[in-house]
């Protein structure tokens, strides 16, 4: 029944309609932007309503929002947890930082572009964004999960030895368990 | 001849042919010392009849073996756990020192309690009850001078403990003129008052201090924690039955004649809700798994010692029901840890961990155990407790019901310490190379859990003969009433719910470990216990993020003024207390000539003084 | 206030030959002193003095002079006083004895110091790794280290931002202030 | 044949509306809060959704064969207590399981499924989930004494361990537990608040400290069937609540408006309630709680 075309099609809306409304987000808090996320999720602007709320663990987590800056120390473990998160799963890069390195770009242990090491879905530019923009770039992904482009682990997949090459070249001691989906 | 002498004359033939073997071959005493064992099972079971006895008289005192069928309950579990245990010892015990001396002990001490339950005279009775005693005792001592103090503990309590009985037995022999047990207790309900007072607390002490009552128990968790794993599983799951044994009997027999019996009863009942509660804290503040599992055998005698103290048929079948469950569990527990100390040396929590993929066999069966030990059903330790709560109820017994469940409670602390300080956890380089427990070792442990597995369904086989033996005790047959129409053992063996909920246990279990295994079966993957969700840190490979230092820390804090005095610094306060008190007596004894002639002096007076008072 | 701080330089001057001391407003005093002087000045200060606290080590990368300096910045309780203890290193050879036995926290602020300017300390505890992770290139807050031209040779960049402005050449149009001599070089 | 049929039908009819209206229950929880605080809220509905989500998760791991066992063994307790307890007065629509003594094979299957998870937990590694179960085990002893006591003052009372027993009680008198034995309900109703492990006691997977604790390493497919089985149990217990100190129901909208006023009170406690220490937990629940549990067993014993 499940391998019919039409049935495939009725629970992949289903399952998309699920993924775009349940998103727990596990915030990891670098650099400054972590202050940005209390008011995102409290009362004033409240993300719940979105159906977005914070997963405390990796595994349970859909979406891995990274909120400033990364430094190479940081960069290692941001990666070791996006691979530990289940599929599907989302990557948000919020802040200047994570674009071009903001105000870091010179820094000599700070990464400048988040999407060489590992795939965003949604950018939130701003320095720092406010709880609007990041409201907004939730919404963006949800629109992007309905219409099924927030493809980024699936491209992180398929593109793992690119990423990996990038990867190394920042974390020269690279004692990882394989990550083989 | 009669087959109770052939039984006897082949235990101790093979008890002593095992320890002159030793001297020629190590593999023909182990045969030897396995076929004594399964022999006389085979024998007990097969030609020796409920009612069988034999007379005969010791320079005139007129003595009497035989086996009723309150005795046979008790001898299933001494005989099945010998035999249990006497496979797993021989491969335990492979290498070590003095084994002659062992194995000769193991069967002494098997044969002393198939004694106990065969005398129905009190001479030997006590007899073999110091022959256990003894034998046991040398068992402790085995492991060499560390455990002398765990062994001097054990031999005092069981001395007062036999000093007790010694002093009741005159008195019985004194007013009745026979030793038999059935003359005492046809006998007893004409004593005097003074009489059926003493005697049962006489008896009590002598058998609360094998069944590790409170306050008798200090000796009972190093002496079973310091003996070898391969005894201790007899020691804690036969050897302490003795004293329930015992217990059941005076209880049956003085208590019930008492003129006033309450404060009797609930004084044992609630000794033993005591001795439960504490054991299980202690258990749970325990950091070395042989502690624990001592502790956690005080606890679990303290339940049956409470079941026996009340009294009511459907407390007597509990605690019966739950000796033989907790033979069995204690057992598997100690072979288990027994198994362990063999592979990897130590028995501490925090130094082993993440053993579950290399001893699968032993953690089937220690979860098995845990699981009957726990009363969680559907395993045998959840028929007992159910019984028991039943007859706490309604008996209107309510606090104790409430102090019984808080040890069972609590219980579950140190049941998932167990299991989760051996076998989960992350898997650790060190412990690579630890395989499982040869064969001999497991097939035990795992008869074990599947019995208890099985007796869990169907209680009925274990139930049906308590339930003959407790005939043989003057209680009426308990099937047919109450409980047994509850609708959980309708009928023994027949049960009309506690079948259908295994079914629905086992079938939901079933049911969704599939939907968990199939779902998804391809994506599923195994990961190592190292690659955790630790804020994307790894650990690395000598780094073990197990969680065993100060498991309960916050449990103990809340409960800590319970535990804080001790029953063993009492006993250190007696002793030091004697100590001085005879040293001060001492002084008496001055050496010194005159001063002995000045005693006899006063003595006189004395006497001279008080003449008429005293002899007139 | 005074007293005490002359009091205190009094007591460091005759007790220590080769120091100079430099009085400042509030609370502070400045001494400064030779390498090999420095375990001794602090268990002086400790010990004697009542110097229970320190509150951090500092070094500054002298780099025209080739020299580092090393600050001890300690406090009492008791007198309400700061001391700075100033001493200068080998920018080549930068080794210098290490006070964990006066103070255990020093610890960390050696081994930050090893990382970030390879100063060795004689008998560092724990000297592995302590705030860079995997770092192979030279200590970074040197400040003949050019941070820039690492990051661009090492990090990738997104092109787009070559024309974008500095901030601090925003500051100089809107305010006409003028850049010191030490930040011309990183003038874009 | 015919009977298992029946039950197992019994089974799925009851797991179908206590899974549903457990997890609509969960999803006011949420939307009550964020009402508390101001909040707009998630709609109603959103526990469906990440109920769905959860099972729609493509990949999941595990650490061995006790953490793939672990929701299984939860299932049990939730699948087997709402076979025992009965639904509706008089069995009807959902046959059940009910007989003499069921109360303390609910006590005692209550802790199989947590026990169960708990050896997964174990054996997942992660320091967290341990410090959690061991949260978790000593909170469970616990809130496990009021009710228990609250229990025995009306096993005593009635001469009864049997749940049905107690319903028609109930029925037959017209008068509800609640009322008649006022002590025994506010004891086993504190002890729900531990039960419920909402605020003040969720230190067992406080997610600020524990990482979630339990089920930190459970993610799709996993953390699926132990939300399900959450829910389902959930509404097990509220059920049990209802049969015993609120006369059972007639009908599922009254069980319904009498579970849900039953499930306001560990909620609305939860909302304005900050967090205890384990071990202030467990004084908390032997202090007044258990005060309570014996003064319902002295109303038991004397009148």
């Amino acid at each position: 029944m499940i391998n019919d075309k039409n049935s495939q099609k009725i629970v992949d809306i289903i399952q998309n309609f699920a993924r775009q409304h349940s998103i727990w987000v596990l915030a990891y808090g670098t650099g400054c932007g972590a202050i940005e996320i209390p008011p995102t999720m409290t009362s004033r602007y409240d993300a719940e309503r979105l159906g977005v709320r914070g997963a405390a663990t990796p595994r349970q987590a859909d979406v891995l929002l990274i909120t400033g800056y990364l430094t190479t120390k940081t960069l290692k473990r941001v990666i070791r947890v996006y691979e530990q998160m289940q599929d599907p799963k989302y990557v948000i890069g919020f802040g200047s930082c994570t674009i071009n390195g903001g105000m870091y770009w010179d820094s000599y242990n700070t990464i400048k572009a988040l999407d060489r090491y590992m795939p965003v879905d949604v950018y939130i530019n701003g320095c720092m964004p406010r709880p609007e923009s990041v409201l907004s770039g939730f919404a963006k992904l949800q629109e992007l999960i309905q219409a099924g482009k927030a493809d980024g682990a699936k491209k992180y997949k398929e593109n793992l030895e690119w990423y990996r090459t990038n990867q190394k070249k920042v974390i020269p001691n690279w004692h990882m368990p394989e990550y083989n989906w | 001849m009669n087959m109770i002498y052939i039984l006897f004359s082949l235990m101790f033939g093979g008890a002593i042919l095992t320890f002159l073997a030793h001297k020629v071959s190590g593999l023909l005493r182990d045969i030897l010392f396995v076929l004594t064992i399964l022999a006389s099972t085979v024998l007990f079971y097969t030609k020796i009849h409920t009612g069988d006895a034999v007379d005969f008289s010791i320079s005139g005192l007129p003595l009497q073996w035989g086996i009723n069928a309150y005795g046979r309950i008790f001898s299933l579990i001494v005989l099945g756990l010998g035999v249990m245990a006497s496979f797993y010892s021989v491969s335990y015990m492979k290498g070590k020192e003095r084994l002659g001396y062992f194995y000769f002990n193991f069967l002494i001490s098997l044969i002393s309690m198939m004694g106990i339950l065969m005398s129905h005279d009190l001479v030997s009775f006590f007899i073999f009850w110091e022959m256990m005693t003894w034998s046991s005792y040398f068992i402790v001592i085995y492991n060499g001078k560390h455990v002398q103090r765990s062994g001097i503990n054990y031999i005092l309590f069981s001395a007062l403990g036999a000093y007790a009985m010694l002093m009741a037995i005159v008195m019985v022999y004194a007013h009745t003129q026979s030793l038999m047990i059935q003359d005492m207790m046809q006998a007893f309900p004409f004593f005097p008052v003074a009489y059926k007072v003493w005697l049962p607390i006489l008896f009590l002490t002598a058998f609360g201090v094998k069944a590790a009552m409170m306050p008798l128990h200090v000796w009972a968790p190093d002496a079973y924690s310091d003996s070898p794993m391969a005894y201790t599983s007899v020691f804690s799951g036969a050897l302490s039955k003795m004293g329930i044994y015992g217990m059941i009997i005076v209880f049956v027999t003085m208590v019930n004649y008492l003129p006033d019996d309450t404060w009797f009863r609930e004084t044992i009942a609630w000794l033993g809700a005591i001795t439960a509660i504490m054991g299980t804290l202690w258990a749970i503040a325990q950091d070395d798994a042989r502690k624990l599992l001592a502790w956690s055998s005080v606890a679990q005698l303290g339940y049956i010692i409470t079941g026996v103290a009340v009294g009511t048929p459907l407390a007597m079948l509990s605690a019966l029901f739950l000796s033989v469950m907790h033979a069995l569990f204690k057992g598997t527990l100690f072979m288990a840890v027994g198994a362990i100390e063999k592979q990897t040396g130590t028995t501490k929590f925090n130094e082993v961990t993440g053993l579950i993929r290399k001893m699968p066999w032993t953690f089937i069966s220690s979860l098995l155990a845990i699981i009957a030990l726990a009363g969680i059903p559907p395993l045998g330790g959840f028929v007992g407790k159910w019984m028991l709560y039943e007859s706490l109820i309604n008996s209107n017994h309510y606090i104790l019901v409430i102090a019984i469940f808080f040890a069972s409670t609590s219980a579950f602390l140190y049941c998932y310490k167990f299991l989760f300080g051996f076998f989960l956890g992350q898997e650790e380089k060190e412990w690579e190379q630890v395989k499982e427990a040869p064969a001999l070792m497991v097939l035990p442990m795992l008869i074990m859990a599947t019995l208890l597995l099985v007796f869990g369904v169907f209680p009925g086989i274990v139930l049906n003969p308590i339930d003959l033996g407790m005939q043989t005790l003057g209680f009426s047959t308990t099937a047919g009433t109450f409980w047994s129409m509850s609708g959980l053992f309708n009928e023994w063996g027949n049960q009309v719910m506690l079948q259908p909920l295994v079914y629905a246990i086992g079938g939901t279990f079933l049911f969704f470990l599939i939907l968990l295994t199939v779902k998804g079966f391809k994506e599923t993957r195994y990961v190592t216990t190292k690659d955790i969700s630790s804020s994307g840190e790894v650990p690395l490979e000598h780094e073990n993020l197990t969680f065993s230092e100060g498991f309960y820390q916050p449990f103990l804090r809340a409960v800590w003024p319970v535990m804080k005095r001790r029953m063993m610094s009492y006993y250190q306060g007696f002793g030091q207390g004697m100590e001085a008190f005879f040293d001060y007596l001492r002084r008496v004894y001055s050496g010194n000539g005159q001063t002995y002639a000045i005693y006899v002096l006063v003595f006189v007076v004395i006497l001279l003084l008080f003449k008429n008072s005293l002899f007139g | 206030m005074e007293e005490i701080k002359k009091a205190a330089i009094e007591k460091i001057t005759t007790h220590f030959r080769e120091v100079t001391a430099e009085q400042h407003n509030g609370n502070r005093v400045d001494f400064f002193i030779g390498k090999e002087e420095i375990p001794a000045i602090l268990f002086y200060l400790k010990d004697e003095m009542g110097y229970n606290h320190l509150s951090h080590i500092a070094c500054v990368d002298w780099l025209e002079e080739k020299e580092f300096e090393i600050v001890y910045i300690v406090w009492s309780y008791t007198d309400k006083i700061k001391i700075f203890v100033h001493t200068r290193v080998d920018r080549e050879n930068p080794v210098m004895d290490n006070v964990d036995m006066i103070w255990r926290q020093a610890n960390t602020y050696e081994r930050e110091m090893k990382e970030m300017y390879g100063i060795e300390f004689t008998g560092l505890e724990a000297p592995e790794e302590f705030l860079l992770e995997d770092w192979e290139g030279p200590p970074p807050m040197r400040r003949d280290f050019d941070t820039e031209a690492y990051a661009r040779e090492k990090y990738w960049e997104r092109p787009g931002r070559e024309d974008a402005r500095d901030v601090r050449e925003t500051i100089i149009e809107r305010t006409g202030e003028e850049l010191p001599d030490f930040a011309k070089k990183y003038k874009r | 044949m015919k009977e298992i049929l029946y039950y197992t039908w019994g089974a799925i009819v009851s797991f179908v509306v206590a899974f549903s209206v457990g997890i609509t229950y969960m999803g006011l929880n949420r939307k009550i809060t964020a009402r508390v605080q101001n909040r707009y809220g998630p709609p109603w509905y959103q526990n469906f959704i990440d109920v769905i989500k959860l099972s729609s998760k493509k990949t999941s791991i595990h650490h061995g064969v006790m953490q793939h066992m672990g929701p299984a063994f939860i299932m049990v307790t939730s699948v087997v207590s709402l076979l025992v307890i009965p639904i509706l007065n008089g069995n009807k629509f959902f046959p059940n399981l009910n007989f003499q003594g069921d109360l303390i094979f609910l006590l005692y299957i209550m802790v199989f499924g947590p026990l169960g998870m708990a050896l997964g937990a174990g054996q997942t590694g992660n320091p967290n989930s341990a410090i959690g179960v061991t949260r978790g085990l000593s909170q469970m002893a616990g809130f496990e004494i009021p009710w228990v006591m609250a229990l025995v003052a009306l096993m005593i009372q009635y001469k009864t361990t049997s749940i049905v027993d107690l319903m028609n009680v109930q029925v037959e008198s017209g008068r509800w537990l609640m009322f008649s034995s006022p002590f025994a309900f506010l004891a086993a109703v504190m002890a729900m608040l531990g039960m419920f492990r909402y605020a003040p006691f969720d230190i067992v997977g406080a997610p600020q400290e524990l990482a979630s604790g339990p089920m930190s390493e459970n993610g799709g497919k996993y953390l699926f069937v132990m939300m399900s089985a959450g829910s389902v149990f959930a509404f097990a217990k509220l059920t049990l609540y209802v049969d015993i100190f609120m006369g059972g129901a007639d009908n599922l909208i009254i069980l319904v408006v009498k579970t849900f006023a039953l499930y306001l009170i560990p909620m609305l406690y939860g909302i304005t309630s900050p967090r205890y220490r384990t071990e202030q937990s467990v004084r908390w629940f032997w202090g007044w709680p258990s005060f309570f549990g014996l003064l319902a067993i002295l109303q038991a014993a004397l009148f």
